[in-house]
């Protein structure tokens, strides 16, 4: 990652809040390094429009000549021959100075370093050698700053969802012509039957837990269709589901998805909201709760799909106290061992979004495993071309990757 | 300590064992101590986003007049349409919203921080085994998420590199996390020890 | 209309906010600013009803003579909390409600935390059986790691080039692959949510 | 029921209960248990230990009060070592809470071995932009702070003399809590080359020995068990050790559980084989 982002940094903004020249007076004074010159300032690509790009050619003394210049000095103004003030400092070898500054107001106060979209500025900038040498001011550049509509650097991310996308809708659309896929079996998903199965058996409710992530993160998202198609399942076997949450926003979604299921099912007058609760905000307090309904109601088959911290291994720990069957699924790396070791199964990142297709069998669905899996080749294939061209010293590949915000 | 002090520390305290308790089985103190929690908890949230969020986006907008703001706090009483059942389904568009707006939002976010920053970290020059084995290892393991293929033959050799290099992965994972959870109960031991120095030898 | 007005909802607003990451400009900042506001006040609006289905169920409760002292036990941890920061003031440090937020919640929290340590022990001791190769090789990752806490003399220094090898190499390479599958997994999930694929969660008459 | 069998379905508070013994004997009776030094941890030690007196090295304190307990003891440790050898140590913030903690440590140190500032030591301060900063040190301590901590430019102060930027001292020891490491690892060493050493928290550590192995770091003391190590190896402990005894018991039981485990599985697989 070094060669790009390092450069791309030189063109960063930076502010010395203290560096002043007469400060840093030090030592003898050597003959002052000649000027920099032709300052331009066009507006600073990809922003809202608060930022300016200021641009110089090095002085000749920057690298070459007496080789004294450390580094150079940006000051600006509202007109050309107006009054200056320092902006910021750029090390020796820099040619550009990105200034930027969005707040309006600071502590209630109007900002006078405040980029107005628009406005023109001045700018001068002058080469610092060592000691208080300074060269001469250049002479001045102007522009202004533009707000832009388009973020360039982001082109390739808007590439990647294309093709994502284009992927899954052509998929999809296969699968709706009658084309049908074959999935590998997963061990996680062939026990989900078995386990409410058992369930049943026993007469003892099942736990389905959404984790302690909000409705809107996609593995919750995930959880959810998860639990639609248990709740079929539960529905027509006649057994329980209980699903106590810790959002109040999740309770609504799977309560939405559980009568659904059931009606699915056709069992509309099985469906009990109650048993969709909503047991306490907040991780530890929410997780002794459900360690409580575990041990009490002693739920035969515990599903844990979703978002999970550091409570994954409480619970499936305490689910193994009660004799539980344990089918678990995250994308959380840091829990996925807690689950490996404590649950029966245990849907891994991908597997867990891959799910509710398994359990639905629906020809739509499974296309969009499809779609996954050829993104994944392309993935694949990507990521060793650019280590191979990396290898050979040609960043093309690796540079197109490495997206800079 | 103060006699105060003395008595929030000696409720602490109680409570500490109570939770520590549920390690020989479910009993009544601990359920006390979850039951309590559960309230406590449910009530602290509930005025923390009252006077945060609620305040800030609800009370403060419409004194502003950000007049914007009414299309979301509608939407927010429309939630309410789920105690009757009726009107239940209207709660539907606030929902509908809300997934729209977090799912619309995750997908670029996930292309940049999952796909592309990986990809970009995982292409490094083949040099050295190290680096040759990690590649090798990304690949194996990403080969073993391939679900419209059966893992058989070549398919199943280079998947089962896949999945022996994930479980290396966790069983490190499992081993690194050690430390710090028994960190986390000497915190808990150390709290009881100076709690009863407190009590019996201050 | 109940089920397709909901869908379309989804629709648009997803694709509206893919767009809104591509364009850098003030409009779009402020509508991103916004949008994620709707969702946090929907979320403190529904509230509401998580706190009606809690008091609701507890209520109930009160009237079983066995579960009767433990649903007190909620109802007044719960409502002591709220009648005691019904003012902002009633949230500063030194307060009732955050004298018994640090002596209730705070404890009950960290010694949950704390059972992890007791946890650990045991699925290491229940899971960590050579039964299969995967387990095997899950055992042996997970003890080498943990080795490195136990002085073995020379030993240790090979422990500790085995340990430092396992978390650059495979642990490194085992996290990108399950980064990249949950993005791809999770932007598959999205799609599937905004094109209306997928859409038990919106329920349906 | 044999023994074996028993102890395959032992009942898993045999287990709380020893964790529990060896998490409260420490608390109860205090005693030492010697830590096994890391290789990543002794390269740290002997890059200072090597240094001649008179000879200069860059340590950075980058961290705030809520990593204290891991990387603390990692200070004192490298400062006293420092100290006590006569060499010159430069040293700068670059996260803005590290500062006022690195001033009372720096205090207490040079105190204790007379250590003068300007003469011993420079105390740099605080800049704002790590990776900025990191850029203009390898041009010109200068440029990033002409003046030091204590505001004295650092043109007057005897211990800057010859020192011009990081390419004149033997290398960088960054001791932090946040992304600041990543700064140095990518400018400072990926961009000037200077040779790099971390200390990190426990939980940051499984990140950063990527960087080890390909080199970009030459040592790493990670967490309260480096900063344990740290000590043992310099023979100057302040905290660090204290938490390894709770450590290396709790650790030592569950491998042995495991152990246990293992045979018994195998000791009745092989009967029931039969």
């Amino acid at each position: 990652m070094a060669r790009k982002s390092v450069l791309t940094f030189f063109i960063l903004a930076f502010a010395f809040a203290g560096l002043d020249a007469q400060e840093a007076s030090m030592g003898a004074l050597g003959p002052p390094p000649a000027a920099p010159s032709n300052v331009k300032a066009p507006d600073k690509p990809n922003d809202t429009g608060h930022g300016l790009l200021v641009k110089w050619d090095l002085s000749r003394d920057d690298g070459a000549g007496l080789d004294n210049v450390l580094a150079y000095e940006v000051w600006r103004s509202d007109a050309a021959d107006g009054e200056y003030t320092k902006r910021g400092v750029a090390v020796k070898g820099t040619s550009e100075y990105d200034d930027t500054d969005d707040s309006e107001r600071v502590n209630d106060e109007p900002n006078p370093d405040f980029i107005v979209t628009g406005k023109t500025y001045y700018y001068k900038v002058r080469a610092m050698a060592g000691g208080t040498a300074y060269s001469d001011f250049s002479e001045p550049g102007s522009g202004q700053a533009v707000e832009n509509w388009y973020h360039k650097g982001k082109t390739p991310i808007m590439i990647g969802v294309i093709i994502f996308w284009a992927f899954v809708v052509y998929f999809i659309f296969k699968a709706r012509q009658g084309q049908e896929f074959y999935v590998r079996p997963l061990a996680g998903i062939n026990a989900v039957d078995d386990a409410i199965g058992r369930a049943t058996e026993m007469g003892r409710p099942i736990l389905f837990v959404l984790g302690t992530g909000t409705a809107g993160d996609i593995a919750t998202i995930a959880g959810f269709t998860i639990l639609s198609r248990v709740a079929k399942l539960t529905a027509e076997y006649q057994t329980p589901v209980l699903v106590p949450v810790n959002d109040p926003v999740i309770m609504a979604v799977a309560q939405e998805t559980v009568r659904t299921a059931y009606l699915e099912a056709g069992r509309p007058e099985l469906y009990k909201p109650e048993n969709i609760s909503y047991e306490t905000a907040m991780q530890f307090p929410y997780v002794a709760a459900v360690n409580g309904i575990m041990l009490r109601e002693k739920t035969a088959t515990n599903f844990y799909m979703g978002i999970f911290h550091a409570e994954s291994l409480i619970l499936a720990e305490t689910g193994n106290i009660a004799g539980s069957i344990q089918i678990s699924g995250t994308d959380q790396i840091s829990q996925l061992p807690f689950f490996i070791a404590a649950t029966d199964y245990t849907l891994i990142g991908e597997e867990l979004y891959a799910a509710s297709a398994y359990l639905s069998k629906e020809p739509v669905q499974v296309g969009t495993l499809k779609a996954q899996d050829w993104a994944k080749a392309v993935l694949m294939a990507v990521l060793l071309a650019g280590a191979v061209l990396i290898s050979l010293a040609i960043p093309f590949l690796k540079n197109l990757v490495d997206v800079n915000l | 300590m103060t006699t105060a002090e003395l008595l929030w520390n000696t409720l602490a305290a109680i409570l500490t064992l109570c939770v520590f308790s549920f390690l020989i089985k479910d009993n009544p103190f601990y359920k006390f101590a979850e039951r309590l929690v559960a309230g406590v908890a449910a009530g602290f949230w509930t005025m923390l986003l009252y006077h945060t969020n609620f305040h800030d986006k609800v009370v403060l907008t419409m004194q502003n007049g950000q007049w914007a703001y009414i299309i979301p706090i509608l939407l927010g009483i429309g939630m309410w349409t789920r105690f009757s059942k009726n009107y239940a389904w209207m709660s539907r568009f606030s929902i509908a919203f809300y997934m729209g707006i977090s799912t619309g939002v995750s997908i670029p976010v996930f292309m940049y921080t999952n796909i592309f920053k990986q990809v970009s970290a995982t292409m490094i020059p083949f040099d050295g085994t190290v680096n040759v084995l990690v590649i090798i290892g990304v690949l194996c393991s990403l080969f073993y998420f391939f679900f419209s293929k059966a893992h058989t033959g070549t398919f199943g050799l280079v998947s089962r590199i896949g999945i022996y290099t994930l479980m290396i992965g966790f069983g490190a994972g499992f081993g690194m996390t050690v430390m710090g959870r028994v960190a986390l109960l000497v915190q808990r031991v150390i709290f009881m020890k100076d709690y009863f120095i407190g009590l019996f030898g201050g | 209309m109940k089920k397709q007005i909901p869908i379309y909802f989804v629709l648009v607003s997803g694709i509206v906010m893919i767009i809104q990451y591509f364009i850098p400009s003030e409009e779009s900042e402020w509508l991103f600013t916004y949008a994620n506001d709707w969702v946090i006040v929907i979320g403190i609006f529904a509230l509401a009803l998580g706190i009606w289905s809690l008091l609701r169920s507890e209520f109930k409760k009160l009237k079983n003579p066995k579960e009767a002292f433990y649903a007190g036990t909620v109802l007044f941890g719960y409502f002591i909390m709220v009648f005691t920061a019904l003012t902002r003031e009633g949230r500063e440090a030194g307060t009732l409600h955050m004298n018994l937020f640090n002596n209730i919640l705070i404890p009950i929290q960290a010694t949950i935390f704390a059972l992890l340590a007791f946890y650990i022990a045991s699925a290491a001791y229940r899971a960590f059986r050579a039964r299969t190769v995967l387990a095997t090789i899950l055992l042996l990752a997970a003890f080498i790691v943990m080795l490195r806490l136990i002085p073995l003399g020379p030993l240790s220094a090979i422990n500790q080039t085995a340990v430092g090898w396992i978390l650059a190499v495979p642990n490194m390479a085992a996290k990108r692959a399950i980064t990249m599958g949950v993005g791809l997994g999770a932007i598959a999930t999205c799609i599937k949510i905004i094109l209306g694929i997928e859409r038990t969660y919106l329920g349906h008459d | 029921m044999t023994i074996w069998d028993r102890i395959m379905n032992l009942d898993r508070r045999w287990i709380y209960l020893c964790i529990a013994v060896v998490v409260i004997i420490p608390a109860v009776v205090s005693f030492k248990v010697p830590v096994a030094t890391t290789p990543e941890v002794k390269k740290v030690f002997d890059f200072v230990d090597k240094m001649q007196p008179g000879e200069c090295f860059y340590l950075g304190i980058d961290y705030d009060p809520s990593a204290l307990a891991e990387l603390d003891p990692m200070t004192y440790a490298i400062l006293n070592q420092a100290f006590s050898k006569d060499l010159k140590v430069i040293i700068g913030c670059l996260s803005q809470f590290g500062v006022g903690m690195a001033e009372t440590r720096l205090a207490e140190m040079s105190a204790k071995y007379g250590k003068k500032s300007g003469e011993d030591y420079c105390f740099l301060g605080y800049r704002p932009y790590p990776a900025i900063c990191i850029l203009t040190m390898g041009v010109d301590f200068r440029v990033t702070f002409p003046l030091d901590y204590y505001g004295v430019p650092l043109d007057s102060l005897p211990v800057m003399n010859g020192i011009k930027n990081l390419m004149d001292v033997k290398g960088v020891v960054d001791i932090t809590a946040g992304n600041v490491a990543d700064f140095w690892i990518t400018y400072g060493n990926g961009r000037f080359g200077f040779p790099v050493a971390l200390g990190v928290t426990g939980v940051m550590s499984a990140d950063y020995y990527q960087y080890l192995q390909s080199g970009q770091i030459f040592g790493l003391i990670s967490g309260i068990k480096g900063a344990a190590e740290y000590e043992e190896l310099s023979g100057f402990e302040t905290t660090g050790m204290e938490s390894i005894p709770y450590q290396t018991l709790s650790h030592a039981v569950i491998l042995l559980f495991i152990i246990i485990s293992n045979v018994g599985y195998f000791a009745t697989r092989g009967r029931k084989g039969k």
